[in-house]
């Protein structure tokens, strides 16, 4: 076997929520049996944007808050890898917010991770957006709910790794299956700045345990959603989903290749490039 | 070729109009190209879709020409602004044909030698915006007549410009024309007569630049393309997505620049070749991303199409002033490479070039376009395909993964470029980031292993410098004078120089086809003048600025800018220099 | 002072870490200070929150220094890596205060005449991360032995230094001290005792550049922040959060650079005083809306405290990297100004200068940071608060308003500084805008129009050069080798220019405070010296280029570069320099 | 009086759906009283962003999609002023979406104009989020119910002259109530690159027509204009508001005065500076 890198060391503090994210994110890897050279894990910039160098996969590090066009990107150029985005709160609630609506109505396969801790803990503690503070606490979730084109919404958290599990084999379940974009938000504490595992517990509601949940319903699911919050609780599971075709798969069904397969060779186009000749011919 | 045959036309359409002012040129055009003449085509229009003053222009010429006219001969004026704007350019034997619907003509400041030919069109019941291409089709019944173009001739381009529009609305415009040759001809007082020459020509395309450019880029094998619409450069996303698709290009206009250049960069890294195309304000938000490319070494071609700056500035106007953005622009120290192409036929081969070296050499590559090369047509020679050569680099495969060791992503080696094996290769994973990190792509701040690598990035500049465009250039390499100017200002330049050698000065010029990093050819070629003229659309000399920086010497060189929107003349520029030299 | 008493001591604490290990040098500084010594104190971090290898450095010096000293007198060393990597910087005479917790001393690469002391860290029952303070006491209890220090007077610092923690954590920390000072004196071998001065000084303050930007700000009328937090700009923010409120600051965390910026462009507009600070990646993404403030005419202050690039490159570490994207980034040429402080002190003078001649200049003004200026700790003197005074310049309130018969916005003027009235003055109404425009802030594309506007606002700066600050330059005027450096080079330039001229070499360094517009001082300095060395944190040379670019002449400059991460020291860039010119 | 700038006419094509908002815009003034000297008018580019050309007030022009923050600059530092920020679908929902969903949340008292015409006008017509094409259109409204923070959403449209003065009579009495941002999106055809008047008419469903809408409720709001979005209808009128307290108001409340009324003297302050020196004095 060739030598290449061997994942390093989580940089987390002992404690982080993002150790449970890795965890279960290598066993959904293990029990779906990803193949390391056709997974590639994207991350933003943040504590919870340096997990790509603890698995083994292409991994690569965006900008901070890019990490899903770039994501998309990948995905729309080589459909057949399993494309995971991950990233913080801040990374993909703040800088990154207008990319994530954009993702939902775009509904590219790309399974998208992110780890909320309501806080920015990398620069050492700042608010993010999902902050109980003065300003109202944003709900990922609900906004996934308003964009039409979404079609797989998901909470979890590294306090429940099994539920945690079984959401990642969902969302990349959801994206092989050519539905499109799979979001994945998992309450993951901050154990040195935010530490929420004691201000959290007791606080998610499964919805699977609801009696007549319907995860089809944009609606209900809304209501669901919003309600709870509005007891200070927090809705978990699989939350929303739709069989809906997602874009990279539509390339596919209208007899498109994907690009990263096309023989590029001048020579083979030629006849094609001297007709685009002639529309400017003078 | 007879005598009284022009060899140089040069006309204008000018008035309140959004796009249908560019018909009358376009069918003149059709016309001169059929008798073999070259073409230049431009406009001058307003940052909004209708109304606001507009002109186009139309050089047509026997040699080949990169830019307009100094003068008019021939302008079809539709209001009075469209005559103010045009007077000191009109040529002494011009012709004006005005358009009365809303008054008469206002003579001032027009020399008695020019011809009159007073329109009413309002006569013609064309005053009706909806029936604007009427307009047309009747002014190009008395141009045609000017140009003593039979009839026949005239129907003929006629329709073929109008081929996509229905038999009755061509019968329409028809009967338009007519009644402007049946005015003409019963004119009190006609105009002299101009006679075209009708020459063989080899078949050419008339060509943006932005269109040329795309048009390279998918020669080059490039087959995924995010933009964002920004004016002069949205005709790069108009055309992939037209052509593209035959060729399975995926084509996105993503909700920002941000996103579009992080796709083209996602896309990119699979291995696919990938471009973004933006102008000034849309390439300001790309920088971050453009360092990022530079550091995790990932192919990445982005055009800029620049527009008269700062800040949102004259959308619609030429200018050269993101030449520091694009050599200086984004955070730290990092390999790129910046080409500017000098006319449509460049902006083809450079797009090709820009396609292979960013997979060569692992790094942002920026095409530096202008509002003028983007958006004038001109007719060029056409793309030599047959040269079209894809280079690789150091891709590797999983074959040659499996004979290697070790794969090591951000290898140092010789010549700074590392393999690359792509996403979906067995056997490669590996990290790629912007985190400065050792060979294997895990993070690193260690003193010794940061060195290497901004070293083995910087070498991938150096060691390969051999395959980055050289210039164009001509004239006597002993002259003392030269020109220096690059992008749009190819063709004014060429023509300058043509002039002055005419008259006797020993000149030569350069047209830099690299603009970063600076080729010791272009400084050698500044250092080999006494005096250089080097001509910018700029305010601050970016490009003099550029080039001292880089070792030219100061005593030499002396700038001549212009930052009105508006293009340099090759009148205007021989005057320039012929009086800076007379004061020598 | 006694012979024997210390003038400069260089401590260095270093582990895997996480914050605890900065607190033996604080408390270290503490008791320095009491005695009289200046201060200088760093860190070198990685970019994660705990653990990695994590150093923290203090230099105590009776003369003020602006950087660290060459060699480390004491090491307190928690683990191999620390000793490894300060082995070669280890002054002959040195201590070396080794933790066996995790094994013995590997002595390789370490001279003879170091002093070693191995403690046993694990016998004190402190392995135990959460109790890293009693660590840190306990080793203040050798240290401040060795440093013959009595018991009262280390205890005093250290209850001063704990005083936020409640009285039995306070008393655990003394008794971990206790046993340090116990274990010390029951060494088989004592090392020589240092001893420490006790000299008077006037008051100073410790801080850092980050905090004395913001104070700056603040003090200059600054009501107005809007930012988002990034390593190593942050604890701007922090510290207008912290402060701020007293003064009504109003601080908006916003949700990314692009808002920040654009945040604080709407409060300068209503003629509040605005600032954002940031670094590289989120100033790179802030230049389109910094042309816009160059375009519009608003006043708007940004720090940029850089770090080491390219992209995300290296968080924590330091360098000089962006100086192109400072004064050459963003898209058309519009004026701006980039102001360079050496030292904390400077940050605060210069943050003022900023925040004025944004007012009177209408045009953003980038306030040039690094990270060793922004984040090391400095004794510097009180900063002179009397010398703080507001400059408005045009503004205009609703009386003058009335007096005038037109106000218009964008006035060419011969200074090229319009009248300004603030949304909310009766009268003033007008239209503010990034695009091209007349006089009266509607768009404007007309060539004539545009060419004065250009030159108007380019004018700002030139008819305003007198307003901007002057460089610091020591040493004879006539001498032939010059030292010229910005930012946090100053220290190091000054140690480095007091040890060459003690040695007879005639030397003369030059700190430009004003990095855009290139001041003529700065080219006549360089020009004036037969050989220049030009100091920077990046590999591009950029200083040197933009020194170039602006006339300088080639021959002289000779640039010395770091791009490690890693500041230069004295000893390193004396001893390069004098191998330079025993090569001349 | 001192002359100072007159709106120039606007450069929009005849028909073109902006005039109606301009229109509706001065109106709303005049009913209101508005002073043009204490009212700034922000623009994002596009032909929607040349409106402030062409009111009587403060203008300012702000970069495609930005023109939110900057509205938020200067509301927070002078409170006093009616700022109105106006745009495009594609300045607010693509470019600009980042900037929208967080001043949702921040509930900052600007009052925001979108003009809708599901195309880029000044670009020459490419698709804007809300172009009904093979991806999911984007309601903006939708998104704006699932922000926690938001207070006021209303749609209306330019062919709707009266109800869309009113509305935005009162999105500007929201903002000078002090609570908080107002949106208003405006149903506005682009007549020359995707003239909707035809596609649009007869698809909108006045709020109020609907018996027992409850436009306090966000989850009897989100269904509403849920389910008349799967019916291809649009919701229009005042849709969601809330009675909160704009983030302006808060600071007002809580005792402190408008930056911009601040004596900034340095010889006032003398004394709380050196208390700050104090603290880092050794
Ligand atoms: C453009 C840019 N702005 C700011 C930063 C600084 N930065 C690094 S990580 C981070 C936020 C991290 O928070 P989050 O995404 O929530 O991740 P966490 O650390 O909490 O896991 C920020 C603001 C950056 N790297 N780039
Ligand atoms: C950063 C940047 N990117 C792109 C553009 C080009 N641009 C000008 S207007 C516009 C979109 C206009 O669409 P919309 O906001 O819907 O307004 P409309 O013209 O339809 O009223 C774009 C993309 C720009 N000016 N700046
Ligand atoms: S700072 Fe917080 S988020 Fe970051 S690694 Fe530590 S616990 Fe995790
Ligand atoms: S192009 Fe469309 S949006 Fe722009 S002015 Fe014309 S009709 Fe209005
Ligand atoms: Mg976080
Ligand atoms: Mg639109």
């Amino acid at each position: 076997m060739t030598k290449t890198f061997q994942p390093g060391d989580p940089i987390w503090c002992a404690g982080c929520g993002h150790y449970g994210v890795r965890n279960a994110l290598q066993a959904a890897f293990q029990q779906l049996d990803v193949e390391s050279h056709q997974t590639m894990v994207l991350a933003g910039i943040g504590c919870a944007g340096t997990l790509q160098n603890n698995v083994n996969a292409y991994g690569f590090h965006a900008m901070h808050g890019r990490v899903l066009p770039a994501a998309t990107g990948v995905k729309l150029a080589n459909p057949s890898l399993d494309v995971i985005a991950v990233g913080g709160d801040g990374d993909g609630y703040a800088i990154g917010c207008g990319h994530l609506v954009h993702s939902f109505k775009r509904n590219t396969g790309v399974v998208y991770i992110l780890m909320n801790n309501g806080i920015y803990g990398l620069t050492k503690g700042q608010n993010s957006p999902t902050a109980e503070t003065a300003e109202q606490a944003f709900d990922g979730v609900q906004l996934g709910l308003s964009i039409a084109g979404s079609s797989f919404i998901a909470r979890g958290s590294s306090a429940a790794p099994t539920q945690l599990q079984k959401l990642m084999v969902a969302a990349i379940e959801h994206s092989r299956a050519g539905r499109g974009f799979a979001f994945l938000e998992v309450l993951s504490p901050c154990v040195t700045y935010n530490d929420t595992y004691p201000k959290w517990a007791g606080r998610m509601v499964d919805v699977d345990t609801i009696t007549g949940y319907d995860p089809y319903s944009r609606t209900g699911a809304f209501t669901t959603v919003h309600d709870l919050n509005a007891e200070n609780r927090f809705a978990t599971g699989l939350i929303y989903q739709q069989d809906s075709i997602g874009s990279e798969r539509q390339w596919l069904d209208s007899g498109q290749a994907a690009v990263c397969d096309l023989d590029i060779d001048p020579a083979l186009q030629m006849s094609d490039f001297r007709e685009i000749m002639d529309d400017y011919g003078v | 070729m007879r005598a009284n045959q022009l060899t140089d036309l040069n006309v204008m359409v000018a008035g309140q109009g959004g796009d249908g002012s560019l018909t009358v040129t376009s069918i003149l055009g059709e016309l001169l190209a059929r008798r073999g003449y070259h073409l230049y085509m431009s406009r001058n229009v307003a940052s909004r879709i209708k109304g606001g003053h507009a002109a186009a222009m139309m050089r047509g010429s026997l040699e080949q020409r990169g830019c307009q006219g100094d003068n008019i001969d021939i302008l079809l004026a539709f209001d009075q602004e469209a005559v103010d704007m045009a007077a000191s350019r009109m040529a002494a034997n011009g012709v004006i044909i005005f358009d009365t619907s809303d008054g008469d003509l206002n003579r001032e400041g027009l020399a008695d030698s020019i011809d009159i030919i007073e329109v009413p069109f309002g006569r013609f019941a064309v005053r009706d915006l909806r029936r604007n291409l009427f307009k047309n089709s009747l002014s190009f019944g008395v141009l045609s007549s000017i140009l003593s173009i039979d009839e026949d001739e005239a129907i003929n381009c006629l329709r073929h410009s109008f081929q996509r529009l229905p038999e009755d609305a061509i019968v329409a415009n028809i009967n338009a024309f007519d009644s402007g040759r049946k005015f003409f001809s019963e004119l009190p007082q006609q105009p002299d007569l101009r006679m075209l020459a009708n020459v063989e020509r080899e078949k050419h395309l008339l060509i943006t630049g932005n269109e040329a450019v795309a048009f390279g880029f998918l020669a080059a094998g490039g087959r995924f393309f995010a933009g964002y619409p920004i004016t002069p450069a949205t005709e790069v996303l108009e055309w992939v997505q037209k052509y593209g698709s035959r060729f399975n290009v995926q084509v996105t206009q993503a909700e920002d620049e941000l996103a579009a250049v992080n796709m083209a960069l996602g896309a990119a890294m699979t291995g696919v070749r990938a471009m973004t195309a933006t102008s000034g304000p849309g390439f300001a938000l790309m920088q971050e991303t453009i360092s990022h490319a530079g550091s995790a070494e990932i192919p990445l071609v982005v055009v800029n199409c620049q527009r008269a700056g700062p800040s949102t500035g004259m959308p619609t106007k030429t200018e050269q002033s993101d030449i520091n953005m694009m050599v200086f622009g984004a955070n730290g120290d990092f390999p790129r490479i910046v080409l500017a192409p000098g006319g449509p036929h460049d902006c083809f081969d450079l797009a090709v070039q820009a396609t292979n070296l960013a997979q060569q050499l692992q790094c942002p590559v920026i095409l530096a376009l202008d509002q003028m090369i983007g958006q004038d047509s001109t007719t060029v020679e056409p793309f030599n395909l047959e040269a079209v050569v894809l280079q690789h680099g150091k891709r590797v495969d999983a074959a040659t993964l499996q004979e290697m060791t070790e794969y090591r992503r951000y290898e140092i080696t010789d010549d700074g470029v590392s393999p690359w094996a792509v996403p979906g290769t067995p056997g490669g994973e590996s990290l790629v980031t912007g985190n400065e990190r050792n060979e294997w792509g895990l993070v690193s701040s260690n003193p010794e292993n940061r060195r290497n690598m901004v070293d083995k990035r910087q070498r991938k500049l150096d060691s390969n410098l051999h395959l980055l465009p050289r210039g164009n250039s001509q004239g006597d390499a002993d002259a003392e004078i030269g020109l220096l100017g690059i992008g749009m200002q190819l063709g004014v330049i060429e023509e300058v120089w043509q002039r002055l050698s005419a008259q006797g000065v020993r000149i030569k010029f350069l047209q830099p086809r690299t603009l970063w990093p600076v080729l010791d050819e272009t400084i050698e070629f500044t250092n080999s003048c006494k005096r250089v003229y080097v001509i910018e659309h700029n305010q601050a000399a970016q490009l003099a600025h550029l080039l001292l920086g880089e070792g030219a010497n100061k005593a030499g060189i002396k700038s001549i800018l212009k930052y009105d929107g508006q293009p340099f003349g090759a009148g205007e520029l021989c005057a320039k220099i012929q009086q800076e030299e007379a004061g020598q």
